[in-house]
């Protein structure tokens, strides 16, 4: 098993757990921040596939601002007490 | 939900990526290879990047609509956002303040150069309007930016600026072609402008999508 | 397996996380990290097919970075849409009972 | 094609640059724009109808480049009846709008821009021959489809949007699903290219795509039993709203759901999957009808009548699929005609309801008392309108309902007659349960307001064009044969 191989499957492993985390965990918090790793793990994906333009899009756009949107949507929420996921 | 509902979704989901997995070990030969086809064509596309090429010159409709899109959403939001005075900007700590103050002049160089390189390299106007996007709600964090749920007209024609010039120049271009069809020899300068007017008002938008969308504490 | 195909199938599974918890989820903000997940899901579909035989497709990839354009607007819209309802209900997730059940009043 | 006034791309450009302008123009203006605008888009449909039949179906290639690298704009009958379709709703609505708006002005603020987008995203669907392409206006036409929605505010709108917006993009993203595996069957993903190479030996990828771009469009659509979004979305909504979604947005799918059935994926139909799809249409039909019926709310009665509707589009898929020709062409003919007549009238429809609501105050059918002696012609309005929906001669909805009936006499499917007619009688029954209370007079305590002319006018206007469309159906029909597979 080449060492890029072996990076591409726990890239690939990391990202499907993210993901399924992401949605499972207890808290929303952490389930956004889980998704902004999500986000950032898929920019590495890009540019593992070559797609450095998808890459650079992906942390700004997929990660960065959505991720600023959610985390604002939690703190709104938060402040209405909301409990549970 | 009922326990059973859930089970069946569950199943209903693997069964899905199951299938999608067989499917994709079990792929023909692609009949039309358009790789080859971009770089023949990429030389007459007026930028030398591939995925430039791609975006704004042969699948430029596309991302005329995909504009339409993005500022269609931050309408949408701003319909939502209720007309509260625009709330006082929270205080922030200085040294974010500081920071903020050094960093997006930065980001709007950075920008600048993500929009230029765009043409030859990894980069281009959503990148470019991505960071000047980030420059904005970063400044709204260090609470240096007001929250905005009604812009003005300057604001809006800021915001409609790069759709207005795209559609303009696909229009302008009917005369002697098609739809966004490009005279050769212009069509790099013509990207250019498409995708200048467009990180302005790709960063505005994008930044009104967080500034707008924050708003609605009373 | 080629790098393309491997994220292909990644994608796959993404699809299906994505879709169940679309489903599943009665929390609007998961509901949403669902649709990005499966929308995430099918970016590298599309590139990673395009992709599998090891070269570089620039196609998908324009295609996918106009999908994140678009994912992104219509998270924010569902953003918005989920905060109006949470300032105006005090919950962020839907009514349980589909809108037939109400159907003879209300 | 160099002609700077090719109708194609002006037909998509001209909604986007107004809903723009719009938009920098500020809250609550463009209406005359947009009217000026649509009126102009009508014309440039007629122009290319002219076009259509003269010289058979045209192809415009954005960019100048061509499929497979570029995207093409095809306009053959199909379109051309589905553009005509459009703006011959549109203008009228929008006539309306303008009246509504005044009366009752929550929500006016961004209604022009987001119809703006509306349009353009609908017309540009229509004509886009790239199912990528297609992918980028489904999404543009749900957000603002859903925006509209919510325009207006309130607890039991934005819940309505949020569920519709959900099933949209879960309809959008199994489209891309499906792009996406057809890209990597075939390279491409110009409906062109990819005609010739789907063949009954598809790969799985390629029926798997199918399989989910059509489930992703009958979420979109509405059919049965993918209903549920629908009445609180079309119910809830601005009149005009609620007119414009439920004659042409559901109808866009729809069409998108004819198309790959008779062409791309013609290959891969099954008499099973045509049979089911049939199966469904009843469900909707009957389920529809009745929970029509069982409505005490105007608007959501006549949001379900939409669920009911929408069935009778998808007999024409058992009465199409793997019979003789002739069967096949009518059976088509019979569900594009249903869409045009249900489109201009239950556009017809909701606005002669959001007039009645007006003037009566209140969205409550036991208080319609008065609306017959005050609004007579709004009430004469949703009574055509009614008789196209029951599919009552001369109206189009009978010559619609004639055509499926006669495609299901000529393949022996007897039983989906059965279905229409007890479809009509339901019909019938919630169309005189709205009437009979509007003739009553008015009840003490309550009164009924004037509404502006222009309100009734268009709504009168769109109720008749569904009747006339009966009469002169044959032109209609003349273009739908042009370069299509009907």
């Amino acid at each position: 098993m080449t060492a890029a191989l072996a990076f591409d499957l726990l890239l690939v492993a990391a990202l499907v757990w993210s993901a399924a985390r992401a949605l499972t965990v207890a808290d929303v918090f952490r389930g956004v921040v889980l998704f902004i790793v999500f986000g950032l793990l898929m920019a590495l994906a890009w540019a593992r596939l070559g797609a450095p333009d998808i890459a650079l899009a992906e942390a700004a756009i997929g990660a960065g601002l959505t991720g600023a949107l959610l985390l604002d949507a939690v703190g709104h929420l938060r402040a209405k007490r909301e409990p549970g996921p | 939900m009922s326990r059973a509902v859930a089970a069946l979704v569950v199943l209903l989901a693997a069964g899905l990526a199951a299938a999608l997995g067989l499917a994709m070990l079990d792929l023909p030969e692609p009949a039309v290879r358009l790789p080859a086809r971009v770089a023949a064509k990429l030389g007459d596309s007026g930028v030398d990047h591939p995925v430039t090429a791609v975006l704004l010159n042969f699948r430029a409709y596309d991302t005329l609509l995909e504009v339409a899109v993005l500022l269609l959403a931050l309408v949408g939001v701003l319909a939502l956002a209720r007309p509260h005075a625009a709330r006082a900007a929270a205080p922030a700590h200085p040294l974010l303040q500081t920071l903020a103050r050094l960093v997006a002049p930065l980001m709007v160089l950075v920008a600048g150069y993500l929009l230029w390189i765009g043409a030859h390299a990894p980069g281009g106007a959503f990148q470019a309007g991505a960071v000047l996007a980030a420059a904005g709600v970063l400044l709204r964090l260090a609470g240096l930016l007001p929250a905005w749920a009604q812009p003005g007209l300057l604001l809006r024609g800021g915001l409609a600026l790069g759709l207005l010039v795209f559609v303009a120049v696909a229009v302008a271009v009917l005369g002697q072609g098609s739809l966004l069809q490009y005279p050769p020899a212009a069509a790099g300068g013509l990207i250019l402008l498409i995708e200048a007017g467009l990180t302005l008002s790709i960063g505005l938008t994008l930044a009104g999508l967080y500034l707008a969308g924050t708003e609605v504490e009373p | 397996m080629s790098v393309g195909l491997l994220y292909a199938l990644a994608g796959a599974a993404l699809v299906a996380i994505g879709l169940a918890g679309l489903l599943l989820l009665p929390q609007l903000l998961r509901k949403i990290l669902a649709f990005n997940i499966l929308g995430s899901g099918a970016f590298l579909i599309l590139v990673g097919l395009g992709q599998r035989d090891g070269g570089i497709d620039p196609v998908p990839q324009a295609m996918v970075l106009t999908g994140i354009v678009v994912a992104i607007a219509a998270t924010a819209l569902a953003l918005a849409l989920a905060r109006q309802l949470l300032d105006l209900s005090g919950r962020m997730r839907l009514p349980e009972d589909g809108p037939d059940a109400g159907a003879a009043d209300d | 094609m160099t002609d700077f006034l090719d109708p194609l791309p002006w037909l998509i450009m001209l909604p986007l640059a107004w809903g723009t302008l719009a938009f920098v123009l500020g809250p609550g203006r463009g209406g005359r724009l947009a009217i000026a605008a649509i009126a102009l888009q009508g014309l440039l449909v007629l122009q290319l109808a002219g076009q259509l039949l003269a010289g058979g179906a045209r192809v415009h290639a954005v960019g100048g480049w061509g499929a497979p690298l570029g995207i093409d704009l095809l306009a053959d009958g199909l379109a051309a009846v589905m553009l005509l379709l459009a703006q011959a709703v549109a203008l009228p609505l929008a006539i309306y709008a303008r009246g509504y708006f005044a009366a009752q002005p929550k929500g006016r603020e961004l209604f022009w821009p987001m119809t703006g987008y509306l349009l353009a995203a609908l017309n540009a669907l229509f004509l886009s021959a790239d199912l990528f392409n297609i992918y980028v206006t489904l999404e543009l036409l749900g957000l603002a489809a859903v925006g509209l929605v919510a325009i207006a505010g309130g607890q039991a709108p934005v819940t309505a949007a949020l569920r519709y917006l959900l099933a949209t993009l879960l309809g959008s993203g199994a489209w891309l699903l499906g792009v996406a595996l057809i890209y990597g069957s075939y390279g491409s993903v110009s409906l062109a290219i990819l005609a010739p190479l789907v063949g009954a030996d598809a790969p799985l990828a390629a029926t798997l795509a199918a399989a989910l771009m059509l489930a992703g469009l009958l979420l979109k659509t509405a059919l049965f039993p993918f209903h549920f979004w629908l009445p609180p979305a079309h119910g809830g909504a601005p009149a005009p709203v609620s007119a414009l979604l439920s004659a042409l947005v559901i109808k866009a799918t729809f069409y998108l759901v004819l198309r790959l059935w008779l062409e791309l994926f013609a290959p891969l139909t099954t008499v099973a999957a045509a049979q089911l799809l049939g199966i469904l249409g009843a469900a909707a039909i009957l389920w529809g009808s009745a929970l029509a019926l069982a409505q005490t709310r105007l608007k959501m009665l006549v949001a379900y009548s939409t669920v009911a509707q929408v069935g009778y589009l998808f007999l024409l898929f058992p009465l199409a699929t793997l019979v003789p020709p002739d069967a096949a062409e009518s059976a088509v003919q019979g569900g594009v005609m249903q869409a045009v007549a249900h489109g201009l009238a239950k556009a017809a429809m909701f606005a002669a309801a959001g007039s009645m609501i007006v003037a009566t105050g209140r969205d409550d059918i036991g208080r319609l008392g008065g609306v017959g002696a005050h609004l007579p012609l709004t009430l004469f309005s949703f009574g055509l309108a009614g008789v196209t929906l029951m599919g009552l001669p001369p109206s189009g909805g009978f010559s619609a309902k004639w055509l499926l009936l006669r495609a299901a006499l000529e393949t022996g499917q007897w039983w989906w007659v059965a279905v229409m007619i007890a479809g009509g009688l339901l019909t019938a029954a919630y169309v005189f349960k709205v009437l009979r209370r509007a003739f009553l007079p008015v009840a003490s305590g309550d009164r009924v307001t004037r509404v502006p002319r222009t309100l009734e006018f268009s709504a009168f206007a769109l109720a008749l064009a569904a009747i006339l469309l009966g009469l002169f159906g044959a032109p209609l029909l003349a273009l739908l044969a042009v370069g299509g597979a009907a």
